[in-house]
């Protein structure tokens, strides 16, 4: 009551006539006044209407999709957009308040309305309640969480309203958890024992802060059975998140195991069966990464470059949604086509004349790799670019409090398609026997007819296309720079080397033990660095044990 | 004619140590070439030093080594740190200790920084630091038997771990700072042109002592089987030579070379800090020894003038292209010039013999691929 | 042999005699020392472009005490060693009358020497760690006190009560959260609120606090699962001092695993408005930062000043100069906020010469840059604006918090004393 | 029970490459000062077993014994060539790099060890006798020739004279014969019967029949098939043997 008098008073304040507002209306209203704090007022005023509509529109504001036109008059009019687009990319415009239309208007020429902190945070608690009947659990999950960790009681009518209705197993666990957590502010020690009790049974980790400082405010004042209580919840926490961070641990190994691999194995290829040492193999991920860019950017608003002032423009789809998520799928087969170019380009023009010197290889390669990176500069200028996730690639799922991203998720996938689709390629096709027959007695390969130029080129192509494969996937974790792929060749070359040359086998599970072995020591010395110079260390100890590797290709011919 | 070339080169380094260690600090002193020329040149020379110690290695011994720079910059931390305690109590805080200390809250100079006061420990460390490491990771490396690429994969290894090691700030040696702000050294201004000028000359000394060092060593037995090391490894097993001994020692010899071009290099720049022992900086050496010509002893020196030289000249007139041309210049080289600048006056003669006897071509290429 | 003995002394003498050349009278030299290659370029490279275009607008009104600036631009090619080199160059051959340069920590470190042995003047434009004062450097950056700490000031007031550190490993981060951790604790945050890590020496003092990742790092995955269990109780935050590159693999997996602005805010040093067009913006919105400058400035000085940088852009014919997509940032401002305080303390001196321009410096001058007034303090810093804002979808900042004419005060550790605790 | 020592006995000795069974059950004794011819088709083995002996490759299973008193599975060929076993390849393997004189300087024996390599000069003794052996192998010309400039057949010379030098006591001698002409062939021959006696035993590796004549007479012949032996007795007796006409003679006919 007393809200609905304020928004009244509110709205009166405002010069608005005197009627219960709609959501719209109040919005309208909010978007066309400059203060954010006002701004927060009319918004938390928006408690009491209809949840879901107060969502849609929220959102819309929050994540840019109104926007500030100013007409004819000077008057600023918040307007949305249509999704569709005309040829000149113009959008229909409604007033936002009216939905009436207002004419074909260009997104890049309208400002956004803006939101800022003090703002969303008004929308978030007015959201939170909102949310409480939202359809999709994991928003109620979120809404949820959010009141527990402010421990509000006052929103704990709300959530025990919910509590009986909640179907919803994760949410029940989140209500629960937020209900204890309110109830550890009570008056009552009783209760906040319980509320202890029951923190300690669900092991909730964001509870931890609160109770603890139970714990110091229970000793102070010396009640025992509180501090005990707590500390005892405290105590099966602390295992729960031993074993999370153990399970978490195990996750991240594999999930750098799978970057190692999948970054390695054009070079188990070229490295291992051809025996090339290509340092500009780096160079071929991250040509992979900059297709990947450039995909995105045509999917995108275009994009225009001016290497060595030519100036070249790439028209854009200005894709959005379901269509701009696809433009990794389109990157995938493209990034590999490029490095493959690109490989090809390399073999004929200077690996060919290096396969008796290998140590020559590495030199001329590494002089490629600063021509390219030096190209890369030039062509799309020094700065990194940017390269966004589509939606399927971010997220992740928490089970059991341990997180599992969708990123990681998939390049685990990855690898072990790749890992999968190159065995196939070897021992199943025509091009896969030519190749292992030319790795194994080039000249016994000639003498049967195998156009062995041939194959060495197509072996190189396949090696480097993997890398540009590789550069594809980085880019949705990490940088796409220039010197991409400086970050990641000494790690390749280590992968390889520790597996054994020539075994793609052997790069699996060294991949996987490299990547494991990281992740362990980062967690048990909580500090990055140390735990990749033990691993450097490892690397070079365990080559004394096995100098050639983890599988050796036994053969009579050893060298010369 | 083989005595006769070596004749000429006599010449040559005879005329260069006059120049250098004469000619050039006169002419200084008297104000006609300047103390930014002299500072350019001094660190050209530190760099010439350091590419010998790389073509000893690479070009004599077969071992391409991506672990020079460590080595370098080993020498030229141990160096560093007798240079940072000369600072006393002149620094930012005005303490005993230095500054970085300060800065992470040190009171007391750690234990293993102590001696460091002492110039004769100090230049003790810049040999030993090198030659110990060196002799650890060596002796793992060549008694497995890694050579060829896995071994230069493998230096690599160990440079970068050690990179990431020396930029760590609890290492207690400045983190990517490094060391900067030197003083003095034995009682001088290190600023100083007269000390500069002092350390040019010592730094030409030794590229000429270390010039005839190498010289003498490839002429020994030793530069005998040290070559027959790098042509066949196996043939020099069976008869009847511990490679692994061989190689260890040109490995240690090598370092211990690269460390005092390292402690030279020091105090003429006045900076040292980790990204001098990245992978890339052992391999732009490559480049220089390369260009120069390997496997002779004027080669490395050329090439790291020559580049260097190219280098301060490419950065300020083109900056943009300067990679592309160190990247180009080396697969030219790579690719058609086996034996560098040196070797370019015997190459351009052996194309034109060959346009008249053909038969010289099985030799020449015989001789260029290792 | 002599052929290639003759060619490389050639070759070095080119390099050395490039360097000469004829002074005119009406003009004066000024060098600028950033890196144009290297690693370093992305950042340095800018402030490269808005020097030039300060001194052609400084030129076109008649140059400075009636000398046209003649630019000496020198590349460090991020290179520390041939920072000092160069910076000889400037000082020695080329008789620079002021150098404007340097960005990183070590490069301002390695040309410190030079610099105070030849009475040298170096104008220093970029967010650093203080710990520092030389006579010969003038730091238009950032002080701790101009970034970090009303940071703090800010999060405290937006009710956040853990502060999880985190930087790379050099020396400005390290210095930041150490001044950071004495800080936190004199505004009685108690010290298990701190994530991140301490380090220790054997007396318990602690040497170290937050956690730190080499430069290039790439994986975050562990540290981020730190932080989600850090503020899984939320009213947390991250203060982060990461180095441009390493922020794209930290930002990106801290949005996959579904940690927002809303739930725990980075506030980021080291990204400016240049630093964030390499960063995934709709994974950032709402992420914080601070300078002493934004782009988003509403005032007629940063309208001009905006403008006619575009405007030069579009015209300029200077090598290497980038043309699309170009937005302006903390340290173009500070660069050119140097120029002009440069100009107005030559002009009061009456003199190029190194000691009666520090003189007029020290007394106190005053210029309205983009970012508003600057004036210059008797300790070679800068009295500055203070701007808190958030990240936006287009790569700007909104501007939520303004802290007007902060003192630049370089000497911070230890003056911050912890809060004795209450109750 | 006294016996004539064997210079190298091979027990039960087994090798195998990748699943290829290169030597199986291998059982080999040769006495010292005895001239040993060994004979065998292609892929019977035959150098496999030289890099056994030298070190060059670990057996599988077995024990390869010199002089009865060293056990060369457990050493490095360096220190296996140190117990005084020289072995010439089947490829001509010299210094190509080096000079005809500097690739003796390396083989004669003395020390091996670094330091007295930096400080070791020729005395008139080892000059002498590299002189002599220069003209045996009859490269006196070439000394100053590098090796690599040298023709197919003198580089086999160059490679016998740097056997020579290092005065082995076993000499193992893969093809000596290969891409010289029959003058040189006989003259090859000559040397080895000549240098076989007390103080060197000598295996011969070879496909030549002449040459295997020239040099046996008389003497044991070893014939290896797929990596063990198959027989063991004087040439005609072998040549003659069912079991060699079949696998070995009767291929090259058919290959032939």
């Amino acid at each position: 009551m007393i809200k609905l008098i304020f928004a009244v008073l509110l709205s009166w304040l405002l010069g608005a006539s005197i009627y219960a507002a709609t959501p719209r209306e109040i919005i309208a209203k909010a978007l066309l006044i400059e203060d954010s704090e006002e701004q927060a007022k009319l918004v938390t005023s928006l408690g009491d209407s209809d949840p879901q509509e107060v969502i849609a529109l929220l959102t819309l504001w929050k994540e840019g999709g109104i926007f500030l036109n100013v007409d004819a008059a000077g008057a600023k009019v918040p307007v949305t957009l249509d999704e569709e687009k005309d040829g000149e990319g113009k959008q229909l415009a409604h007033r936002f308040d009216t939905g009436a239309a207002v004419g074909k208007l260009l997104a890049s020429d309208l400002n956004a309305a803006e939101t800022d902190s003090a703002l969303r945070l008004a929308m978030k608690s007015v959201l939170d309640m909102a949310q409480l009947s939202s359809p999709d659990a994991k928003k109620r999950q979120e809404a949820v969480e959010t009141m527990g960790s402010e421990q509000d009681p006052e929103r704990l009518p709300a959530l025990l309203a919910r509590q009986t209705r909640e179907t919803d197993s994760r949410v029940k666990r989140a209500i629960r958890e937020a209900i204890a957590l309110i109830q550890l502010k009570d008056e009552n020690d009783a209760v906040k024992i319980a509320a202890c009790n029951e923190l300690g049974a669900i092991r909730s980790i964001p509870s931890q802060d609160a109770l603890k400082a139970i714990v110091a405010e229970a000793t102070a004042e010396s009640k025992t059975n509180l501090a005990n209580a707590a500390q005892l919840a405290l105590n099966e926490i602390a295992k729960h998140v031993t074993f999370v961070n153990t399970a978490g641990t195990a996750f991240r190994g594999l999930s750098l195991g799978s970057i190692l691999l999948v970054v390695a194995i054009g070079l188990a290829i070229t490295f291992g069966l051809m025996g090339v040492i290509n340092m500009a193999h780096g160079e071929m991920i991250a040509i992979g990464a900059y297709t990947t860019y450039v995909v995105q950017c045509v999917f995108g608003p275009g994009l225009e470059l001016s290497p060595f002032g030519i100036h070249i423009a790439l028209p854009g789809m200005n894709a959005t949604g379901t269509l701009y998520n696809c433009y990794f799928v389109l990157a995938l087969p493209l990034s590999f086509l490029t490095a493959a170019l690109a490989g090809i380009a390399l073999e004929r023009g200077i690996i060919r004349f290096l396969y008796r010197r290998p140590l020559e290889s590495l030199l001329a390669t590494w002089g490629v790799s600063l021509v390219l990176q030096q190209l890369f500069r030039l062509t799309f200028g020094a700065n990194n670019v940017q390269v966004s996730s589509p939606s399927w690639l971010s997220g992740n799922w928490t089970v059991n409090d341990v997180l599992f991203g969708w990123n990681r998720v998939f390049v685990i996938v990855f690898a072990v398609a790749i890992v999968f689709g190159v065995t196939m390629l070897l021992k199943k096709t025509p091009l896969g026997l030519l190749i292992r027959a030319v790795m194994q007695n080039r000249q016994m390969a000639a003498c049967m007819g195998v156009r062995t130029e041939r194959v060495n080129m197509l072996t190189f192509a396949l090696g480097s296309g993997l890398a540009g494969l590789a550069g594809a996937f980085i880019s949705q974790i990490g940088n796409v720079g220039p010197s991409l792929g400086q970050l990641y060749i000494v790690d390749c070359f280590m992968t390889v080397v520790v597996g054994g040359v020539g075994n793609l086998i052997g790069t699996v599970i060294s991949a996987l033990g490299i990547g494991m072995l990281d992740q362990s020591l980062q967690q048990i010395l909580g500090n990055p660095v140390l735990g990749k110079i033990l691993v450097l260390l490892g690397i070079i100890l365990f080559l004394q044990w096995k100098p050639a590797g983890l599988f050796v290709t036994k053969s009579r011919s050893l060298e010369n | 004619m083989k005595s006769n070339r070596n004749k000429i080169e006599l010449i040559i380094v005879a005329i260069a140590a006059v120049i250098l260690i004469v000619l050039l600090p006169a002419l200084n002193a008297a104000g006609v070439v300047s103390n930014f020329t002299m500072s350019v040149w001094g660190k050209y020379l530190c760099y010439a030093i350091l590419a010998i110690s790389v073509d000893l290695l690479w070009g004599y011994t077969g071992l391409l080594s991506l672990g020079q720079s460590l080595f370098f910059a080993l020498g030229g931390y141990m160096m560093g740190m007798h240079l940072m305690r000369m600072i006393g109590d002149l620094g930012q805080y005005k303490k005993p200790i230095p500054d970085f200390l300060v800065f992470l809250g040190w009171e007391q100079l750690p234990a293993f920084w102590v001696p460091f006061s002492s110039l004769v420990f100090s230049m003790l460390m810049v040999i030993a630091l090198p030659a110990i490491v060196a002799t650890g990771f060596g002796y793992l490396a060549f008694r497995s038997r890694i050579k060829g690429v896995y071994f230069s994969i493998l230096t690599q290894a160990l440079t970068y771990g050690a990179a990431l090691m020396f930029f760590r700030n609890d290492m207690l040696l400045g983190g990517n700072n490094g060391f900067t702000d030197f003083k003095f050294l034995l009682g001088a201004d290190v600023r100083a042109a007269g000390t500069q000028r002092g350390l040019f000359i010592a730094t030409a000394i030794v590229l000429i002592a270390v010039y005839g060092f190498c010289r003498w060593l490839t002429t020994t037995k030793f530069g005998l089987v040290q070559r027959a090391v790098r042509d066949s490894e196996t043939r020099v097993l069976f008869s009847g030579y511990a490679a692994a001994n061989y190689k260890l020692f040109v490995f240690v010899i090598c370092a211990i070379i690269a460390g005092v071009a390292g402690a030279l290099y020091v105090p003429q720049v006045g900076i040292i800090n980790p990204s001098e022992m990245q992978t890339d900086k052992s391999l732009e050496i490559i480049v220089w020894v390369a260009v120069g010509g390997r496997g002779t002893l004027l080669g490395p020196v050329v090439g790291a003038v020559v580049i260097n030289a190219l280098k301060s000249w490419a950065t300020r007139a083109y900056p943009d292209l300067w990679l592309l041309m160190l990247g180009g210049l080396f697969i030219l080289v790579v690719l058609f010039m086996p034996k560098g600048i040196v070797g370019l006056p015997a190459q351009i003669r052996g194309l034109l013999k060959r346009k008249q006897t053909p038969s010289a071509l099985a030799t020449d290429t015989a001789a260029a691929t290792p | 042999m002599f052929q290639s003995l003759k060619k490389s002394i050639l070759a070095a003498g080119i390099a050395t005699v490039a360097v000469l050349s004829v002074q005119a009278q009406d003009t004066v030299k000024v060098g600028i020392l950033h890196s144009l290659s290297g690693t370093m370029a992305i950042s340095e490279t800018s402030l490269r472009d808005v020097l030039l275009f300060t001194f052609d607008e400084i030129n076109a009104k008649g140059g400075v005490a009636g000398k046209k600036i003649e630019p000496v631009v020198v590349d460090g090619a991020s290179n520390w060693p041939l920072f000092a080199e160069k910076a000889k160059q400037l000082l020695e051959q080329d008789k620079c009358a002021v150098v404007f340069g340097c960005w990183t920590s070590v490069s301002r470190k390695s040309v410190l020497p030079v610099f105070e042995k030849n009475n040298g003047l170096l104008f220093y434009p970029v967010q650093y760690e203080g710990e520092e004062e030389s006579k010969n450097v003038f730091y238009t950056a950032e002080a701790v006190n101009q970034q970090a700490t009303p940071s703090i000031d800010y999060l405290l007031a937006q009710g956040k009560k853990k502060f999880y550190l985190l930087g790379s490993d050099y020396v400005y981060p390290q210095t930041t959260n150490l001044v950071l951790l004495e800080y936190l604790l004199s505004k009685g945050v108690p010290i298990e609120n701190i994530g991140g890590g301490f380090k220790k020496d054997e007396s318990g003092k602690v040497i170290s606090a937050g956690k730190y990742t080499p430069f290039g790092h790439t994986d975050y995955q562990q540290i981020i699962a730190e932080i989600k269990q850090f503020s899984a109780g939320g009213k947390a935050c991250v203060v982060s001092t990461l180095n441009g590159d390493t922020n794209v693999p930290f930002f990106k997996e801290y949005a996959a695993a579904g940690l927002t602005a809303e739930k725990c805010p980075v506030v980021s040093f080291s990204i400016s408005e240049d630093e964030f067009r390499a960063l995934p913006a709709k994974q950032l919105v709402g992420q914080l930062g601070c300078w002493t400058y934004f782009q988003s400035i509403k005032s007629p000085a940063n309208k001009a000043f905006v403008d006619n940088f575009q405007g030069w852009l579009k015209q300029t014919t200077v090598d290497g100069v980038k043309k699309e997509g170009r937005v302006t940032c903390s340290p173009m401002v500070l660069s050119y906020d140097g120029v002009y305080l440069w100009k107005a303390a030559v002009e009061k001196a009456g003199s190029f010469e190194v000691d009666k321009v520090r003189e007029a410096l020290q007394s106190g001058l005053s210029f309205n840059g983009p970012g508003g007034k600057v004036t210059s303090q008797k300790n070679m810093h800068l009295t500055k604006n203070v701007f808190i804002g958030e990240t936006k979808a287009d790569g700007q900042f909104k501007i939520l918090k303004q802290y007007d004419g902060v003192f630049g005060e370089p000497w911070l550790k230890g003056t911050f004393k912890p809060k004795v605790a209450t109750k | 029970m006294s016996r004539k020592q064997f210079i190298i006995s091979a027990e039960g000795v087994n090798k195998s490459f990748d699943g290829f069974q290169a030597i199986r059950e291998l059982t080999f004794y040769m006495d010292v000062g005895e001239l040993r011819t060994v004979i065998g088709p292609n892929g019977a083995g035959k150098t496999t077993f030289l890099d056994l002996i030298t070190g060059r490759t670990k057996p599988d299973e077995g024990k390869i014994d010199f002089m009865d008193a060293h056990d060369l599975t457990r050493m490095s060929e360096y220190e296996i060539y140190r117990l005084g076993i020289g072995r010439k390849f089947q490829t001509p393997t010299v210094y190509t790099d080096h000079t005809v004189h500097e690739n003796l300087v390396l083989s004669l024996e003395g020390s091996r060890g670094v330091f007295r390599s930096l400080f070791s000069r020729l005395n008139s003794t080892e000059r002498d006798r590299i002189e002599d052996i220069l003209k045996t192998i009859n490269l006196s010309a070439h000394s100053q020739r590098k090796a690599g400039a040298l023709a197919h057949g003198q580089k086999q010379w160059l490679e016998i004279g740097m056997l020579l030098a290092q005065n082995a006591r076993l000499l193992l001698v893969d093809e000596p014969a290969a891409g010289m002409t029959d003058e040189e062939t006989a003259k090859t021959g000559d040397l080895l019967l000549s240098l076989a006696g007390d103080k060197h035993s000598i295996l011969v590796i070879e496909h030549d029949m002449t040459f295997v004549r020239q040099i046996s007479q008389g003497r044991k012949v070893t014939v290896l098939h797929q990596g063990h032996v198959l027989c063991e007795g004087p040439v005609d007796e072998v040549q003659n043997d069912e079991r060699v006409l079949e696998v070995y003679l009767g291929r090259k006919a058919r290959a032939a």
